[in-house]
């Protein structure tokens, strides 16, 4: 017989029989999977990075798909992936309020006041067990946790105090998480300027004791709090805060940060435009 | 003779065991914080000005795990802020300006047999009597237990280093510490009474033996710490174990440590409540010794009557060295679970080394646990292995670290890793 | 005693990892847990054990009768292939957890060196059908060990300070290196 | 991605998209044949071939073939060209086709072959798609034979079988598999500290 | 009271014992089998010692540079490394590749992953497994101990493949053929009995290894005595002595639960009987002990205790 003829039977009756029982065990063994688990995974990043806190990005595309998470919960995917995954689940617009991390301690290691030496754990979680070496129980302890949760990089220690690179934050909040004292946030950014305004200290202490304790706390003057031309800045006890809802909205929130007397409101500098529109 | 396994030998340095408790005269101002026990705070039951009777109530214990404090000096409210508290960094307090010299509480008479278990249940929380060893956990709730006991422990062990306060309290009020553990066996329906003391303290188990006549056991120890630890001694005396997760009660005991013991005496027959406590002060000072000190009197205080500082000082400890807190400033006051105040110069070296696997740690855990695992997620932030891996079974009591060659500190790694498993719950 | 010989050899002397190098990129990629590990060594037993009786098969009973061996790459592949369709599609149905954890290398099992090299070595050795199943057990289990030992020193190492250059594959690779030498203190035990 | 200008489809595969230093892919023949630079050489020229006909094969059948049986029909295809290149080095280079003995049959299941058809000749146009398997083959071959002339090196002090360093006393390891695997952990490691500088 | 106060997380105190010291332990317990080395192989020995040691130590300094992280030479695990490296080579290796194997068992066993304590193999074995496959040659030439250069067989060669017996008494002196720092059974007992009672080291693992050994070795013995040698050959013969309680005796490469530790040891001490009487090889001891290192990790996670209270 001609070998040819004999190499294209025997093949393809092996591929014809294979092919059968493949057929029939995909009949009997067949799983239904919801193919739009596939298409939002499309939709993400495929970074695996675990900032939205799920095991994986395939872990996070089949709660999405399941209801147990919002279309928008991938920090990384931004607006751009909450949109498409809202389109593939046929939810429509979804608002994702875009924002970056601020840090409400500005203080530098020699504006704090030391009070102890500390020996231990270098990590602020480690450090806040034991109150850490300064005086201040409100402010940054200086061992960069909220860096190493960073895992984009955008936090550095300038200082004694962390840094946040508002051109590679994310607004993912792990930073946030992982202060023990919370003196990360996130908020929203002024859309018109790209920046976003803070009050960059957290102790609530009346002016004696927070002066005892650092050359630039806030000491509750209420200085912005007057000079705000429309309440976006407010006290809190005797700390000030501000009101996001209305502080992009006020005309002179610039010249009320350069009215403190210690300087406490600051701007995080521009932010990269592109990711506002 | 009876122990566990596991644990260390460190140097014991009771240089104090033989100085005689010493009554000190009272500060002019006592600052008591509201919160000096496991448990709720309590609220304060007094205003700014009020003038105060010594003994007189400051705080109310509203919570069921709470217990409320006294003032342990007559004289006036001067205020209630926060101030610097020696465990928990900063809490509400009430500062009481006032003193002169402190006379013997006038002593009362009691038959523990005639008195109702509630009476006595009420009486030891109305005096705010909380553990005595250190973990001052509020002592009323441990008389109420929802569980059988057929056993009452006194903790005469002190195994920590330095410590001598309850060796003397034993020694110079063997009858009271008696007659504290018949109050509590009447007060759980315990039949049987028992009282472990490390074999390095033959003085005081002779005190209470012949203080006791022969009703409760005096049961001699290894000297090995943690032999003081609720579970070891447990374990060291009767072989039982406590499950994980569970308390002295689930094996059908209730331990008391032989001071709150005392402080129950004094509760229950003389009306006291507890405004002082002994305290050992060691280490570098002047008159190192064991004092009788109003609950409330700031560090530094006693730091003087104790014949002030020595060269070199660079740590403070409240407690022991194998558990105690390090202290950031001598204004901290005096509180229920101050069982010592330590003035040490060395201190352990900072550098940290890499882990050589040695096992030391594993071998010495007196719960066998595995510390290496502990270090190795909390070093690697693998918080979601390391309740798996028991963390929470933990007892802290520092043998590890204790003899750790690469100089890890692994109690650290260990609060830290339990405290966010806590948070991640 | 010839079985044992040739048992004790695919386990150990000759490892399909260590000695063949068969089966690295599953080697690399699935041995950075010791479930996965596991996991996905039973499968590759499962389908070696397979794999061996379905080519001996078809090598000796089509290719051979046929005059054909020049089709034994496209044959065996063909069969290799469809057998692990079927085995992911088993796990699938009836272990979702292990399918989920062995994720892309199932499919990978198709492209794994070693389930090829297995038949390949079975007719190059010319070894009878017993011979090629305890053969295909043998180099199964052989890479089983050799990916759980493995995967037990990585999780150890994903705790250790590593060089950063060195993380991942590199270290993966100088372990089994180390892990080659320590596997020659067999040699000499089986005379292949 | 067609947007690239087209000889960086071909650069692409040297270095970002290497095989074997970024992707890691195609070990076993790598680890195994690389006793010397010869061998190395050889196979990544045979694996070159086999990728390039691939490719251009696939690029050209890939609206004809149906999603699900795709990575059936890629490996035949691939079967087929390895057969092709097997019995050439068994006529032409017998010495060559003993000393890669069952690897070369074996680039039927080199992962990255089936990789490159899953990724890019499948989706792409004829030219690009053989310009990318140029690229990446060239990447191998690049690999191969400086893993392959390193063992040489080391293992007999020649490199193509020239003497390089003379009187060398062999390092015997080298040519043995625990040799391959140390060499390949450092050589990666080296391209990660390099692609780290560069970066 | 001067200056700030330091805070930290109890224990205040620590026991004496730092890594510096076990190590330190390690190499004094060594000295008696150095010592007899030294005796019997002359300056050969003293050359092998001193071109390990400078190997192995400036490979960790320049480690450390490398990595920019402070120098660890101070701990003294490099000094170790050095010294046992020495101990398992042939007294007449050239220095050339005593220092290869120096720089492999720093680089390769045990700064590439990652330095002190997180080496997976005994770095010192790995060196010498990587001289032993890289040069077989020259790491199976063994010479006679004396100031005369005369070639000689190991007694494990001597019986494997000649069935001749070494007499015990030469095997605990140390008079025979073999490694520089392993032919004396009785120098290396002393140094490791001390190492073990002076806590630096634990005795689970010797104790288990050599006991398997002896146990297993007496089963072919018993039948075949003409053919398989007696256990008490077994236990002096070759490595086993310097292995079991200096090798096998690292913290870092051995389990850390006490029943992984019995079980390392045991295995360890199969895989040694199984090599000597059934391998291709003489010895064995380097291999088992590897071979367990590799293994010590899913030793480790399979037998982690049951904590105190908990369901036994």
């Amino acid at each position: 017989m001609n070998p040819i003829l004999v190499s294209v039977l025997s093949m393809g009756l092996l591929a014809l029989a294979f092919a059968t029982i493949l057929a029939v065990v995909n009949r009997r063994l067949s799983v239904r999977e919801d193919p739009r688990v596939e298409a939002v995974l499309e939709a993400l990043p495929s970074a695996n990075c675990g900032a939205c806190g799920f095991a994986s990005c395939r872990d996070m595309a089949e709660r999405i798909v399941k209801g147990d998470a919002e279309p928008g919960a991938c920090p990384v995917g931004g607006a751009e992936s909450a949109r498409r995954i809202a389109e593939i689940l046929g939810l429509g617009e979804v608002e994702v309020v875009e924002k970056v991390a601020v840090v409400h301690c500005a203080a530098t290691s020699e504006q704090k006041v030391k009070v102890a030496e500390y020996r231990g754990v270098t990590s602020c979680s480690a450090a806040n067990l034991l109150g850490g070496e300064y005086a201040c129980r409100y402010g940054c302890l200086g061992y960069g946790d909220c860096v190493r949760a960073c895992r984009f990089g955008a936090i550095s220690m300038v200082d004694g105090r962390p840094r946040v690179d508002v051109e590679r934050c994310t607004g993912c909040g792990k930073c946030a998480q992982a202060c023990p004292r919370e003196i990360i946030t996130l908020e929203p950014y002024d859309r018109e300027r790209g920046e976003t305004i803070f009050v960059a200290c957290n102790n609530p202490d009346r002016a004696p004791a927070v002066r005892r304790v650092c050359e630039v706390g806030c000491i509750g003057c209420r200085m912005c709090a007057r000079t705000s031309d429309n309440g976006a800045f407010y006290m809190d006890g005797n700390l000030a805060k501000v009101d996001y809802g209305k502080v992009y909205e006020s005309g002179n929130w610039d010249e009320v940060a350069e009215k403190c007397p210690r300087k406490v409101i600051h701007s995080t500098g521009r932010v990269r435009m592109e990711r506002a529109a | 003779m009876r122990s566990f396994r596991g644990g260390v030998h460190p140097p014991y340095n009771k240089a104090t065991q033989d100085r005689p408790i010493e009554r000190v005269s009272p500060p002019e101002r006592v600052v008591v914080p509201l919160s000096q026990h496991t448990g709720a705070p309590c609220e304060p039951s007094v205003e700014k000005g009020q003038e105060v009777e010594r003994g007189q109530k400051l705080g109310e214990a509203k919570a069921f795990i709470s217990a409320p404090v006294h003032t342990p000096i007559s004289g006036v409210v001067k205020e209630i802020a926060p101030h610097p508290h020696p465990v928990l960094g900063e809490a509400l307090a009430v500062v009481v300006e006032g003193g002169g010299e402190m006379e013997d509480w006038p002593r009362g008479d009691v038959d523990p047999d005639s008195l109702e278990p509630e009476e006595i249940r009420m009486r030891v929380r109305e005096a705010g009597v909380v553990g005595l060893g250190g973990a001052a956990f509020p002592t009323a709730v441990k008389l109420s237990p929802p569980k059988s006991i057929d056993t009452v422990i006194l903790n005469g062990c002190e195994c920590e280093p330095y410590l001598t306060a309850d060796h003397r309290t034993m020694l110079e009020r063997a009858e009271d510490c008696i007659l504290g553990l018949r109050l509590v066996m009447r007060a759980v329906g315990a039949e049987r009474g028992m009282i472990g003391v490390e074999a390095n303290k033959p003085d005081a188990m002779e005190a209470l033996r012949r203080a006791s006549d022969g009703e409760v056991e005096v049961v001699p120890l290894k000297v090995k710490y943690p032999q003081g630890a609720e579970k070891m001694l447990i374990k060291a005396l009767l072989d039982r174990e406590v499950p994980t997760g569970g308390l002295p009660m689930d094996v059908g005991v209730v331990v008391q440590n032989v001071g709150t013991a005392v402080a129950v005496t004094e509760a229950v027959r003389d009306g006291k409540p507890l405004i002082e406590r002994v305290v050992t002060v060691a280490g570098e000072v002047g008159r190192p010794g064991n004092y009788l000190v109003p609950i409330g009197t700031p560090f530094s205080y006693l730091m003087e009557v104790a014949g002030g500082l020595k060269e070199g000082v660079s740590q403070v400890v409240m407690g022991g060295p194998m558990m105690g807190i390090a202290q950031r400033s001598l204004d901290v006051p005096v509180v229920k679970g101050t069982s010592g105040i330590l003035f040490l110069r060395e201190v352990p070296p900072a550098e940290e080394g890499n882990c050589i696997r040695c096992a030391r740690c594993v071998d010495h855990c007196p719960m066998e646990l595995m510390p290496t695992l502990f270090v190795k997620f909390a070093k690697g932030e693998r918080w979601d292995l390391l309740e798996s891996a028991h963390i929470m079974d933990c007892i802290e009591c520092g043998s590890c670290a204790y003899v750790c060659p690469a100089r890890i500190p692994i109690v650290h790694y260990i609060k830290l890793g339990k405290l966010k498993v806590r948070s991640l719950k | 005693m010839e079985l044992l010989l040739i048992f004790v050899a695919a386990v150990l002397t000759n490892n399909f990892v260590l000695h063949y190098f068969l089966g690295i990129c599953p080697f690399l990629g699935v041995s950075s847990r010791i479930e996965t590990a596991v996991g996905m060594g039973l499968a590759v037993i499962f389908v070696m054990t397979l794999t061996a009786t379905v080519t001996w098969l078809i090598y000796h009973h089509v290719l051979v009768r046929f005059g054909l061996p020049f089709l034994e790459y496209a044959a065996f592949i063909l069969v290799i292939a469809s057998l692990v369709q079927v085995v992911e599609m088993f796990l699938r149905k009836f272990s979702p957890e292990l399918y989920r954890a062995l994720g892309i290398y199932l499919p990978l099992i198709t492209t794994n060196c070693s389930i090829l090299g297995l038949a390949l070595f079975m007719v190059l050795r010319e070894y009878d059908f017993i011979e090629g199943l305890v053969f295909g057990i043998g180099a199964g289990i052989g890479f089983t060990l050799v990916l759980t030992i493995m995967a037990g020193i990585r999780e150890e190492l994903a705790f250790a300070d590593l060089p950063r250059a060195f993380r991942g594959a590199p270290i993966t690779l100088i372990t089994a290196g180390i892990l080659a030498l320590a596997f020659m203190g067999f040699s000499g035990l089986i005379r292949v | 991605m067609s947007r690239r200008p087209w000889y960086r489809e071909y650069l692409k595969g040297l270095w970002e998209e290497n095989p074997i230093f970024r992707m890691l892919l195609g070990m076993c023949p790598t680890l195994a044949v690389t006793t010397s630079a010869v061998n190395g050489l050889s196979m990544g020229l045979a694996t070159t071939f086999v990728l390039t006909s691939t490719s251009l094969v696939v690029s050209i059948i890939r609206k004809l073939v149906p999603s699900q049986v795709r990575i059936a029909t890629f490996t035949m295809i691939i079967a087929t060209f390895v057969t092709v290149a097997d019995l050439f080095l068994k006529a032409k280079f017998p010495a060559i086709s003993k000393a890669l003995g069952p690897y070369v049959p074996l680039i039927v299941v080199n992962c990255f072959i089936l990789g490159r058809q899953e990724v890019f000749a499948s989706k792409n146009p004829t030219g690009r798609s053989i310009l990318d398997a140029l690229g990446v083959g060239s990447g191998f071959i690049f690999a191969l034979t400086l893993l392959g002339s390193i063992r040489e090196l080391l293992g007999s002090g020649e490199v193509f079988g020239h003497e390089v360093i003379p009187s060398w006393h062999p390092w015997v390891v080298m040519i043995l598999p625990a040799g391959a695997f140390l060499t390949l952990g450092f050589l990666v490691a080296a391209m990660n500290i390099i692609e780290e500088r560069t970066r | 009271m001067e200056g700030r106060l330091v805070v930290a997380v109890s224990p205040h105190i620590r026991a004496e014992m730092d890594t510096r010291r076990v190590m330190m332990g390690v190499i004094v317990s060594l000295v008696p089998g150095i010592a007899v080395g030294v005796w019997f192989f002359r300056w050969h020995a003293l050359a092998l010692l001193a071109s390990c040691l400078a190997e192995t130590l400036s490979a960790e300094a320049l480690a450390c540079i490398l990595r920019r992280k402070p120098s660890t030479l101070g701990d003294l695990s490099a000094a170790v490394t050095g010294v046992l490296l020495a101990m398992v080579l042939p007294p007449t290796l050239p220095f050339w590749a005593a220092f290869l194997g120096g720089v492999v068992a720093v680089t390769v066993g045990k700064q590439v992953f990652g330095g002190l304590g997180q080496n997976i193999f005994n770095p010192a074995l790995v060196g010498r497994a990587f001289l032993m496959a890289a040069f077989p040659v020259l790491m199976t030439r063994w010479v006679a101990p004396g100031p005369k250069v005369v070639t000689a067989a190991t007694p494990l060669a001597l019986m494997k493949f000649d069935h001749r017996a070494t007499p015990l008494l030469d095997l605990l002196v140390g008079k025979v053929g073999g490694c520089m720092g392993e032919t004396s059974a009785l120098a290396l007992l002393i140094g490791g009995l001390f190492l073990v009672l002076k806590g630096y080291a634990d005795w689970r693992i010797p104790l288990s290894y050599l006991g398997t050994v002896a146990m297993l070795g007496s089963i072919p013995w018993a039948f075949r005595p003409d053919l398989y040698p007696s256990p008490m050959f077994h236990l002096l013969a070759g490595g086993l002595m310097l292995g079991a309680w200096f090798m096998a005796t690292d913290p870092v490469t051995t389990p850390v639960t006490k029943v992984g530790r019995y079980m390392f040891g045991i295995g360890a001490g199969v895989l040694v009987v199984i090599i000597r009487l059934w391998g291709g090889l003489p010895e064995g001891v380097m291999y088992s002990i590897l071979l367990m290192n590799a293994v010590t990790p899913l030793i480790d996670r399979y037998t982690v205790p049951v904590p105190f209270g908990g369901k036994r």
